[in-house]
């Protein structure tokens, strides 16, 4: 690699918009990728379908990143608002690719050594919304100038990237490229040309957490969705619609959360594998029937990829908000389990883990999403498919059936995992139920009765802790300031823990993957460190509280909160942290 | 044989209009053949929703008004099984009304029991939709003709023993015809908080008595039990069905097999996973 | 007061019976309250209307008492289960009076010191369910006799319990009684004799909790009330709609929880004060709506009446385990406030309180009831009206609209609460939603203006914390021991403590009357024990859990649960702690 | 005058059907001359649940699929405002379905809007319930027809704003006039996901142009209804109506206040609250 060649670039496209403007960063990603760079790519939307102000962000980085980078190297900017609002995040060195369609450059709040380029968008006869692609070509034709890119090799991405559209829309888009790459080189001033690496990598895949939950699912024997679509859970559904059918998925859109849920509680019952996903407002309305699955003993997977609350609060934007209603919501105490992935990759390992130790645990198991994990785009590596393996656990088919002299349903047992036979086994007949009950799934109010059942099914989890996943924790063990974060904090925790220890600070972060039951790992980490910073998207601290609650000790934790909307970055939570502890 | 759960007796008051449906319920079995091992029986709460206690099959208990979806869970994933979901007026038509009118429409092969006794039993008696009080009672039947999807509606009632086995002999031959849901609502007094036997008798008007009912027609159906609802009479018997194709059946048809018979192996599939990886490979 | 005068009674009715088992207590009751005794009244009954085993109970006492008996003295047994259930509670000088119609008595496991008094009633041709209050009226001809209650006395409560039923069917029951004082008295072998004390008393009400509570709420001015029937909390909709109406309360039982808590929330916003009342499973589907309140800041009081959980669980049984629902429950970060009232006379003033602060402070307010405070009577002091004080807030009027600027709905200001002008005010329209949006109620996802406002929601918690219940509490603030327990477990607690100070331990306790958000009083008061006992009906310590979370420290505290349905004893709990302390 | 908010910007796409809904919904506002501080517009959650912040009125945003108990709500607490519900297809066919039967037999004044487009276009395209698909296409309409207590049913659509008009001054016509609940369904396309204005045109039948329409008749109106559909057409107008008393107005006639007028003051009840004293007196 050359000196001069890029390790991390941070692009950001941003307008009023509507979908067209995600396609210069795709095609952007495109040619990243070809060259070797990872990937990371977002959006920040409002919640309506076209128009509002509508951004889309790409970071290209030769080392894998799990979030975006601080500062935006290039801006392509369709209108004032875009430039406004990425002005302060504007890296010194930066471009700035301004549309005059609607007026000149207002340069206020923008340093000196930005590069500016104003195009004229309106001379190319593109104002004209329906023809937002030739827009988007046309500015891939500066961009990928600036990015010294040759003509063949931007064209190639871009016919790769068009390949669904027919051959003259394909050729209009090149000649709107053409004139970009024309208008570029007949700048009075050229800005420095970037240039881009070309490094090998192994294959990866782009995706998002949303799609690699479902793959997860799927891959773990998952035949069984039932959902209703809400921002930012959707394109679970989509993507078991899409996929699904190959594998016999059967996907029921249902007519609201309450059915979904309750949908897919009748197919786990007949010992299909079931999931619903959703967000806040229609998991909030799904906890009575998630105690019920905690009560009944059925196995049942839900995502919840949150968003930012309280209610309808903010659709599109992101945050960490529900972590009480995850593990503390719904009405009596019954076990459950909430599983936290960092990254797409994770979503898919962990969607598996879910969908198993629903089976062997009989008890729903919430598969903890956000929306920047669910909806940003990730290079991540192939995900290892060999390592996929089913766990039943009790079930029981009509041979073993016969062998036993009583089967009963709700067996206390010393693991607290009954036998299970599926409606449709001869023999197995039995009575399944949310209320109190004996052994043999009829109600039961007797005090004696109740106090073992309780503790039986509370047992699940405890005599099952070994089964659940382990956190990722880097860095020395003995050091004294710790970083601890879940979800899509991981990125940002890892950049943020590789720049502090480059700087000498001894650091040690901790991602719990297993957010209920509190794993002891997670309290001996926090306990073990003289000061904890504890990373979250919400204002309640909730991590920190349920860290608390479970023994941790007070003194250490020190929580840093966002509730903007707005993910954290590296640079922001290094530079808080090191103003923390030049305060210790 | 392996013992396994026996229905306990049901905890309902003596008289009380459920037994007749239970009754009519085992019956309908026995005429039918039914296997108790391939027949699940769903409940919504209320004393109508403790019936599965007390059949020989699969039980399950499902949350007040819900007990539809969940019937729809598991019919769609095993087809094979007689599921019967049973309730209340007030689990199906208040709580539960959401869940009713869309599996109307979805025409999913469950066969549904309401038991009617226009009062909350296990609550202690408040008004259920269909309490004849200063608002409009609610027929359920009515609603069920004006869903496009629906196939089968029949009323009958527990004081009506024979015609309401039959009916629901055949709401369960609808469903194992494959087309599609059956309702059957059941005319069932609540004897201790609004014992209708007295108010009821002599108000119901057998379908069939009526010369040229056409219970293919939905708009010679909806009048019918229109206008013997302004006359204070009730329509009872098999009222509307259709000859469609339950949404079960469809998928069956169309070549694919029951989730629940699915080898779920991950080392079968190996190859249509990575075709899916493929697609997001860069 | 003579000597052999009891000061503590304590009896039971127990057998196959649906409601008419609670007659015999109710007319005992009538009885003890007339000689001035306090009352406690409860039952224990089956989730269905008839049949299934039932008991009630009846403490009657010279002091004032929040809970039952440890023992029996006195139970009228109508089958053999009703003797099993009752044996280890009976007291050594008890009396049993059994009922033979269907056998005899079964001595086992009853100590020789107890009295026998073998019934036949079947004698009496009462075996006839229809003529069950016969039953009655003859067993409370030989209680009465026990209690060597003249005749006269006896007719007298008699009828007045039975006043609503016709002269012949009281003449009936009459002649009932008789022939059980003319058995009694020709008993071979009578029973010792118990003598009541007959004391002056000031006049009290005997009081649910659910009834108390409603009973606040329309003191409070609350004048529109949607429920849904759910057992222990449907006696809140039984009684508005009884009382209500004189006072023009509109009263709806709407087809769900969904609907009922969105009315009470429609209703609410005109300005009217408004409550929903639900238990566990019916307050699981309310959450969504309960965040929603939290975000568009709209007054909203919902009781929960909770019942032994998860999922539909023991309908009819006590338990404390939607204490995480109701502090944790529903989607994101948002102001509420959760009171639990500690006996009927609370569940009055708190209902009042719950009525004014949710118009104060703009926000869900949740009353946290239990199956036991809801549904036992007990006699309290009665409601001081005269204190009854409506607060406003920041309503404003269209007068003080028209001197203001600007009306700005979700104002930030100081102390986080914004005016409110109501629906039908000139001059206010304005947006109210759950969309996070700026001051004027149009939508907003901007970073800076989301901050404010989950800030200026969160402050409306903070700045007003001054007017949220404090505790009750007593004992020596140097002790080292205390108790901690809240709701039902007021009165066992009080009584615990009374006991042990008797015997010498320096104890004190707390009864938290706030349960969220946690008052630095209750943690101060956990942190001020060595050892705390804090007693939950729970499985998982919600309330220990609650309170580490919130800064208590862990070394301190140590939980003592019970999650059988069934109430704690204040026997049972001094044993508890007196052996955890002996192992100290 | 006081400053308060000034409606924002429709968020629709250029094109939406819900611009014609606003339209004519501000001029029925204008030609009936609502007064902004005593209208209040409710909406669900959806494209077609963010119109409350383009008029001027109390406006407020329910849940998604709430939007008529909450509606009701309002209405039953302050009878004298003009209470409009609006909302999608999905919002008040799907999540919201068992609220709308509930509304009809409840027959509270609350004029209820909703905008069908057969589709969910907010999350970007999903089916709703009113979907031509495999599953049969639900008919609003018909179900309003089965609930007894209904009493004002209405189509329109933002392709015919004048008919469109004159239906909104109906339904809130219908609700001042103390009849009760006024439904209002208006085919409103989706112009980015569903775009039905070309798969629509040619397709409503007025019924006023029917010759001997009778909008009294539950029946006929049914038949009407159903028929058409069942040529692929679609019945428009005013469709059903009944002089029937609706609930908030019955409060009213039995000498009730409405609540949001009652003086609340302890002091004034007092004598009242120490008799509810004495029934528990011990
Ligand atoms: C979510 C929820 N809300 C309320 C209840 C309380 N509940 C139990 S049964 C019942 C109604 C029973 O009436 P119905 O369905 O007509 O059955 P019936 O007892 O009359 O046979 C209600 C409201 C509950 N169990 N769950
Ligand atoms: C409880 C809940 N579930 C799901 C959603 C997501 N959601 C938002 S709008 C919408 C449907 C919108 O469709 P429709 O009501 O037809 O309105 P349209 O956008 O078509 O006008 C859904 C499902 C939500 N906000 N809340
Ligand atoms: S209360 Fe009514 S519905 Fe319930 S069991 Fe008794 S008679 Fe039947
Ligand atoms: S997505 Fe459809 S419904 Fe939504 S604003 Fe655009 S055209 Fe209208
Ligand atoms: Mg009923
Ligand atoms: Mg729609």
């Amino acid at each position: 690699m050359r000196a001069n060649q890029l390790t991390d670039l941070n692009v950001m496209v941003a307008g009023q918009g509507g979908d067209g403007s995600l396609t210069v960063t795709s095609i952007l990603g495109e040619l990243l990728a070809r060259r070797g760079y990872h990937l990371y790519m977002s959006r920040n939307v409002a919640s309506r379908i076209k128009g509002g102000h509508a951004a889309a962000m790409m970071r290209g980085s030769l080392e894998q990143r799990g979030c975006q980078g601080d500062n935006i190297d290039i801006l392509l900017a369709f209108d004032q608002e875009a430039v406004d609002m990425a002005a302060s995040r504007m890296a010194a060195n930066g471009v700035i690719i301004f549309d005059t369609s609607d007026g000149d450059l207002n340069r206020e709040g923008l340093a000196d050594s930005i590069d500016i380029i104003e195009v004229p968008f309106g001379r190319f006869a593109v104002r004209d919304l329906r023809r937002n692609l030739f827009k988007n070509s046309l500015s891939f034709g500066v961009l990928s100038s600036i990015l010294s890119i040759d003509e063949d090799e931007a064209i190639n991405c871009l016919r790769h990237s068009f390949q669904r559209l027919p051959e003259d829309a394909i050729v209009a888009n090149i000649n709107a490229f053409d004139s970009g790459r024309k208008f570029f080189s007949e700048l009075p001033q050229q800005p420095d040309l970037r240039m881009l690496a070309n490094v090998e990598r192994e294959k990866h895949l782009l995706i998002t957490g949303n799609e690699a939950v479902a793959f997860g699912f799927l891959a773990a024997g998952g035949r069984f969705f039932a959902g209703y679509p809400i921002t930012p859970a959707t394109e679970v559904l989509e993507w078991v619609q899409k996929y699904g059918s190959r594998f016999n998925v059967q996907v029921t859109q249902a007519e609201d959360e309450l059915a979904a849920v309750n949908m897919a509680l009748g197919a786990a019952m007949t010992g299909v594998r079931a999931m619903t996903a959703t967000s806040g407002p229609g998991f909030a309305l799904m906890q009575e029937t998630i105690s019920h699955a905690g009560s009944a003993e059925i196995p049942l997977v839900v995502v919840n990829c949150q968003r930012a609350g309280p209610s309808t609060g903010m659709p599109t934007k992101t945050e960490q908000s529900d972590i009480n209603m995850m593990v503390f919501g719904a009405n009596g105490d019954f076990p459950r389990i909430v599983l936290a992935p960092g990254g797409p990759h994770d979503c898919f390992d962990l969607a598996v883990q879910a969908t198993n130790l629903a089976q062997q645990l009989q008890c729903p198991v919430i598969l903890a999403l956000d929306q920047m994990i669910g909806q940003d785009s990730t290079t991540v590596e192939p995900f290892n498919l060999e390592a996929v393996v089913l766990q039943h656990g009790k079930r029981v088919d009509a041979a073993t059936l016969q062998e036993m002299t009583e089967y009963r349903r709700y067996e206390i047992t010393d693991d607290g995992v009954s036998p299970w036979a599926v409606p449709g086994t001869p023999g197995g007949e039995s009575l399944v139920t949310g209320n109190e009950r004996n052994e043999w799934g009829l109600v039961s109010s007797n005090p004696e009765n109740r106090r073992n059942m309780v503790d039986k099914r509370q047992r699940k989890l405890d005599s099952n802790l070994h089964l659940l996943p382990r956190g990722n924790s880097q860095g020395d063990a003995d050091a004294e300031i710790g970083l601890l974060g879940i979800g899509m904090q991981l990125g940002v925790i890892e950049e943020v823990w590789q720049r502090l220890s480059a700087q000498g600070v001894r650091i040690k972060f901790l991602q719990p993957r297993t957010l209920w039951p509190v794993l002891d790992e997670t309290i001996e980490f926090t306990n073990s460190c003289k000061r904890v910073y504890v990373i979250e998207h919400n204002q309640a601290a909730q991590l920190a509280h349920l860290l608390l609650g479970e023994g941790a000790n007070k003194a250490g934790i020190k929580s840093i909160l966002k509730y903007d909307g707005q993910p954290f970055g590296a640079g922001e939570l290094c530079a808080k942290i090191q103003q923390e502890e030049a305060g210790q | 044989m392996t013992k396994t759960f026996q229905p306990g007796d049901p905890i309902w008051c003596a008289g009380c209009g459920h037994y007749g449906v239970r009754n009519a319920l085992q019956a309908a079995f026995q005429q039918l053949d039914v296997e108790s091992h391939q027949t699940m029986v769903l409940a919504g709460i209320g004393c109508a929703g403790t019936l599965q206690n007390n059949v020989n099959a699969y039980g399950f208990h499902a949350m007040h008004g819900r007990v539809l979806p969940a019937a729809t869970g598991v019919k769609l994933a095993n087809p094979s099984l007689d599921v019967i979901a049973v309730g209340g007026d007030g689990d199906g038509y208040a709580i539960g009304c959401g869940h009713l009118v869309h599996s109307f429409k979805r025409n999913t092969g469950v066969v549904y029991i309401l038991m009617n006794n226009g009062i909350y039993g296990l609550t202690k008696g408040q008004n259920s939709p269909t309490a004849e009080t200063a608002e409009q009672a609610f027929d359920g039947v009515q609603l069920g003709l004006s869903i496009a999807g629906s196939s089968f509606i029949a009323r009958g009632s527990s004081a009506a023993p024979t015609q309401l086995q039959k009916l629901m002999v055949a709401a369960i031959e609808h469903s194992r015809a494959g087309r599609g849901f059956a309702f059957l609502e059941v005319l069932s007094p609540c004897v201790t908080y609004n014992d209708t036997y007295p108010k009821w008798a002599g108000r119901m008007v057998d379908v069939d008595t009526i010369t040229g009912y056409d219970p293919y027609s939905r708009t010679g159906a909806f009048t019918t039990v229109h206008d013997l609802n302004a006359e204070n009479r009730f329509a009872t018997g098999l009222i509307y069905q259709q000859d469609s194709i339950g949404s079960e059946r469809q998928w069956l048809d169309s070549g694919q097999a029951a989730v629940c018979d699915l080898d779920i192996d991950p080392a079968l599939q190996m190859s249509d996973f990575r075709e899916i990886m493929d697609d997001y490979g860069v």
